[in-house]
């Protein structure tokens, strides 16, 4: 249904509906928000929170923008484009703190680094950001086929290589006994936040409402890493038959070992936190490589206005 | 060719040509020494039917919702354009060519758009697949229209008939078996639509059907699962063109004139 | 009914198909309210082309037709009987017949009544619920005419109705439309092979020739105009029928 | 309906209607505000047409390259298999349910495994953009073989005709009506099936064609992008509709009694 | 060619469609090689179905159907002209003329020749290059005279084949009939409704009723086997013809 208007002083028991729209099905990735969802956090700050699972073609920002969805989830670089193109969107909160993208190789593929790519197939969603920005940054070209989404062709292809997450694709590879190794995005200088956004003029008209949405989902986001992710991997594994607990586990291990989603606090990092110097440099450099055709200001696409500058937990 | 058939034949042979080409799937996974994960063996495939049977039902349930839906609207509504088309002359030269040109607009595009229009789910999943299904009913049922023989238009013409009443009664039960090719091209479109329109426009909240479970598979590497979901595919797709031969059959068999009517049922 | 029957007059028809030979050459003809004519000549001569000129379903490449006074270009009621029955193969022989009917919004039950009435009196009675490819060559005929006479026409055009019906069915068919004509009005052009039938129908039999075109003539029928079977025992018939057919041979020898 | 119709009106027309539509176009985008990155302007559609001319043209050649190959595949092909299948009772009893099945099986299973044996690029894309012609080809020639009059088949078997000669001097050129309306129907999906088949199994370096471009467009949210490239996908799919037409004219207009066949060029 | 005739044997052939009345009941006839049967009956009595039967079109319901003392169940070669011209659309006048030479395997130049020699014959020499939807009726019928007489069959079946010409073509193709049938000697059956051209051809008329289907006789013809036009205008004939006429009339009446 169509995100409506709800009321002015919400309460957990005449709560303001609330759509969350995912960028794939339900998957540990997500994990803060069905852990918040399932705990009651949203509920408490009273709302009622109907997360969408997403797809390869979710079309979310269409949704965001029609007010069927009031938060979708995005990189900060595809965001920066939705302002270029005069989508009045702004980025909220961060979910990661840094790109989980990778690039995924067999383990005895003789590219060691992204130079050796150079003229090298690879299987990635055709026209993201990173391709133009390690083309560019690294004066290679990439031979670029349509992602299906699948790792049957990586399995079958010992040279084959393609766009992953860090949390995803090794461990199904590693399953089915392919040895793989992954070169990190973030590692080439490319590392946006991932983060939600919502229309301007609803942050703008209900400021209380992405106000408590921001701090559920910080709560839940934390309770997930720090606590028990039994709650949220039920919700997960109920929604997408092909969560197994073994999967839910490992992608998990990866948020918390890699820090994805605290970052590093010595860093000035921490759970949903999005830092506008970070945001400045990635713009910049987005525009110095021609990715960008102009320097969006900061005001277009993000807001620091619902984030504690000591990144505190709320209480 | 003339001589009658026997019912068994129409089981014996496709039980035959099925064994052939099971045989034939066995010996290239053989041959080529094909893992699981490239192709799956037939036995494979039952065996995934088998484990998944609860997921793969709610999701054959959902898509058949969804195929139905749009099947349903491309035939009726195929067949009322067509009807518009036939009746005037206008919209015969100046709209047709439009319509031709809305169906080469490839899905990918009209996805986003129907998602911006309507809910992603059952609403956008059944525009696409009716959007797949409804171009071959037009062309089909407009060329039947069209290829009414020159007496019986004159007949109709000399007894003053109405525009309507040339086309209702002239028209339309003349271009029958041009409008039944036509529902069985949708009718093996509907499914196929459903599954893309799934991929392209699925929110997977309300119960994703096979499309859904097939991406799914895919990002897990459940090669057989996606054989199995396939193979659901095709068996609901046979439903559906079933019913449309059944249709046929009922509507046409007393007076259409070709003498294999009776020996073919597809 | 005999007050719609106009007067029709052609002038100067002529026909080409394409860049062929002439079909017609200046036929120019004039049929009183009521007056029945009919057309002879060999095969692939015009008359199939004469009698779609003067339905309207081809448009002559010169001269032109008037129907009677009429300003308003209105055409009068016709009905047409094609040389090949021309029936829809989806309806029945009923449903054949009452089509007309069925097109001028006649109820349900008024036009299957007239439609069993038609039927049975082309000898179809029990043959009414049999679909086209269920019925012999004569069968689909008799169904043609039944259709044609199930309007009350100001026109008929009959294109060798009777071709392929035996000697009895076809003699009291004559009779029929004789009787139907005497009491309806009709005008009628009637396309025929056999000069008996011309003679035993017609006012007037319009001759037409294929080379050249251009050669038609009109020979009068001088018998009363109430006519039956038993006329054609006369010597009175068999005079006209041999004048007939005198005439007609020195016109398609010349 | 039957009064003489001047070419002039052939032009006017779709002008008119085409006018008309623009005009709707520009009415709804006014009437819902909506935004460039919703509904862009037409005008703005051909502005992206012309800033991305260089690259659009590259891919609409390729795009045109793979629709070409896959269409000529399933328009010869779909009649080579019509031919069989109408010449063997057994094909037709056996065989053609299966070739209905596959049919039914969504493009996201088969470009799995089509790209598995061709690999990315210009094959893969034109095998997949045959097969989403194929079935309409084979389900319409396929009716039309079958829709022959029964005293045309009588005649031929009193002659005795051999079982090839009743196929192609008979069955045949009876079925041209039939065989063009699917014909038509592959056409329209050419440029379509090309597209899909490029978004599975497209390539940079082998000139991604414009389903890759569209692609690249929705990754970048350019809108008038999007349909820009769409728009060069219908402009394609005319030429190809419109040769099938041609093809057709001047195969039937000899003898294929129709009235309206003079008066309808699609 | 004579040799390859067969004698054929009608056993008890008798014929119901579904469920419905007797078309034919039990009908017996030995027709010799190279005989030529008239077949003649009110419409929708079952002429058209015997023909069909005795071509192999048409299972019988009961009886059999013997040719000659063939014992390897071949039939012999036949020609079958339809009540409705079947022509094909596609094929020009020539074309479909020489379709039977073409099935056999003739060469082009010579099945050309043979089509164009029949196509003058029967009045179609100028038409050879028309398609049929350009063919008046009579000239379609022609047309599938041509494409019979274009094989030398054993048997000929002719379903109304002059139905639809004027007098002066039908005798002419009469004569022409009469003139192959004495060089060629096939069998020949040939429904007609004119009682005078049965007695001008055959040898013996076949008389179907159409109720009850059982009663059907055979009215043999005493004129001698050499008949041109002239016959036609002799007492002889004449006598022949008001026979024929009475006993159908006594047959079909009853
Ligand atoms: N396919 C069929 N199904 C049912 N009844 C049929 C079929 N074909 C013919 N009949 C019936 O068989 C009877 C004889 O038909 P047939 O065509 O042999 O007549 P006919 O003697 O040739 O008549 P005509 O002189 O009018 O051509 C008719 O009453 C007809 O209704
Ligand atoms: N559509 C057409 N195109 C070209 N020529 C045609 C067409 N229709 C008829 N003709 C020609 O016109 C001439 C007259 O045809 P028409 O049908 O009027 O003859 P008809 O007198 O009715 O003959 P029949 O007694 O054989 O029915 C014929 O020579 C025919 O070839
Ligand atoms: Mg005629
Ligand atoms: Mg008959």
């Amino acid at each position: 249904g169509k995100a409506g208007d709800g009321p002015a002083e919400p309460t957990p028991d005449n709560p303001f509906r609330v759509v969350l729209q995912t960028d794939w099905f339900a998957q540990p990735e997500h994990g803060g928000f069905y852990q918040a969802l399932e705990k009651g956090y949203y509920r408490e700050a009273g709302l009622d929170v109907e997360i969408l699972e997403g797809g390869p073609n979710a079309m979310s920002v269409q949704k965001v923008l029609s007010r069927r969805a009031h938060f979708a989830m995005n990189r900060a670089d595809t965001v920066m484009t939705f302002a270029k193109r005069d989508m009045p969107v702004v980025m909220v909160m961060a979910t990661l703190q840094h790109d989980p993208q990778g690039i995924l190789l067999h383990a005895d593929d003789p590219a060691q680094t992204v130079e050796d790519l150079d003229g090298r197939r690879v299987m990635a969603v055709p026209g993201l950001a990173w391709i133009a920005y390690v083309e560019r940054k690294y004066g290679i070209t990439l031979d670029i086929i349509p992602h299906d989404f699948g790792m049957d062709r990586f399995l079958a292809d010992p040279r084959f290589i393609q766009q992953c997450l860090v949390t995803n694709e090794p461990y199904y590879m590693e399953k089915h006994g392919a040895e793989v190794r992954v070169l990190r995005l973030s590692e080439t200088g490319f590392n946006p936040y991932h983060g939600i956004y919502c229309r301007k003029d609803f942050a703008e008209a209900r400021p209380d409402i992405v106000q408590r949405f921001v701090d559920a989902s910080i709560r839940g986001w934390t309770d997930f890493i720090e606590g028990d992710p039994a709650p949220a991997f039920a919700a997960i594994a109920a929604r997408n038959p092909k969560m197994t607990p073994g999967f839910m586990a490992y992608a998990r291990d990866r948020l918390v070992e890699d820090r994805l989603v605290t970052g590093f606090p010595e860093r000035g990092e921490a759970v949903g936190r999005l830092d506008p110097e970070r945001m400045r440099a990635l713009r910049d450099e987005l525009h110095a490589l021609g990715i960008l055709e102009e320097r969006t200001p900061l005001a277009s696409f993000f807001t620091g206005e619902f984030l504690r500058r000591d990144g505190e937990r709320p209480r | 060719m003339n001589f009658p058939v026997t019912y068994r034949e129409y089981i014996a042979w496709p039980l035959i040509f099925g064994a052939g080409l099971i045989a034939l799937w066995y010996a290239v996974k053989h041959a080529f020494a094909l893992p699981a994960y490239t192709l799956p063996a037939p036995h494979e495939v039952l065996a995934a039917l088998r484990d998944e049977r609860g997921v793969l039902a709610r999701a054959a349930f959902a898509t058949a919702k969804g195929s139905l839906t749009g099947f349903s609207a491309a035939v009726g509504l195929g067949f009322a354009l067509s009807l518009l088309i036939a009746a005037f002359r206008i919209l015969r030269i100046g709209l047709y060519p439009y319509v031709i040109f809305m169906q080469m607009v490839p899905i990918i595009a009209t996805a986003a758009i129907i998602v911006t229009w309507l809910d992603a789910g059952l609403p956008s999943v059944a525009a696409i697949a009716f959007l797949i299904g409804f171009f071959p009913v037009v062309a089909s049922t407009v060329a039947g229209l069209h290829s009414v023989p020159t007496k019986q238009v004159e007949l109709f013409r000399l007894y003053k008939a109405r525009p309507w009443q040339e086309l209702f009664l002239l028209r339309v039960p003349s271009s029958l078996p041009y409008f039944f090719t036509g529902a069985k091209i949708a009718a093996t479109l509907a499914v196929i639509g459903s599954v893309t329109g799934e991929i392209f426009a699925g929110s997977t909240a309300r119960g994703g059907g096979l499309g859904f479970m097939i991406l799914i598979y895919k990002s897990s590497v459940n090669t057989p699962g996606i054989f199995a979901a396939t193979l659901l595919c095709c068996i609901l797709g046979f439903l559906f063109v079933g019913t449309v031969l059944l249709l046929k059959r009922m509507l046409l068999r007393k007076w259409h004139d070709s003498l294999d009517t009776d020996f073919n049922p597809l | 009914m005999m007050s719609m029957t106009p007067e029709i007059e052609f002038c100067g028809v002529s026909k080409r198909f394409g860049t062929g030979p002439l079909v017609l050459d200046g036929l120019d003809l004039k049929v009183a309210p009521g007056e029945f004519i009919s057309v002879i000549g060999p095969s692939g001569c015009g008359k199939t082309t004469f009698l779609r000129i003067a339905a309207g379903l081809s448009q002559p490449s010169g001269g032109e037709i008037r129907f009677g006074t009429r300003t308003d270009g209105a055409r009068p009621e016709l009905a047409f009987i094609f040389q090949e029955a021309t029936l829809l193969p989806w309806r029945t022989v009923l449903g054949n017949i009452e089509l007309p009917l069925r097109l001028r919004g006649e109820r349900r039950a008024r036009r299957r009544k007239t439609a069993e009435r038609l039927a049975a009196e082309v000898g179809l009675g029990a043959a009414g619920d049999f679909h086209p490819r269920q019925l012999s060559g004569g069968m689909k005929m008799r169904v043609s005419l039944a259709r044609a006479l199930s309007l009350s026409p100001d026109v008929l055009l009959l294109d060798e109705p009777f071709g392929a019906l035996d000697a009895i069915t076809r003699n009291r068919l004559n009779e029929d439309l004789l009787a139907l004509h005497r009491r309806e009005g009709w005008s009628a052009f009637f396309v025929t092979h056999s000069v008996t039938e011309a003679v035993f129908l017609a006012d007037r039999i319009l001759v037409l020739a294929a080379e050249p075109a251009r050669v038609e003539t009109i020979i009068p029928v001088d018998l009363p105009r109430d006519r039956t079977l038993a006329l054609r025992e006369s010597d009175e018939f068999h005079d006209a029928v041999a004048e007939a057919t005198r005439r007609m041979h020195n016109i398609l020898a010349r």
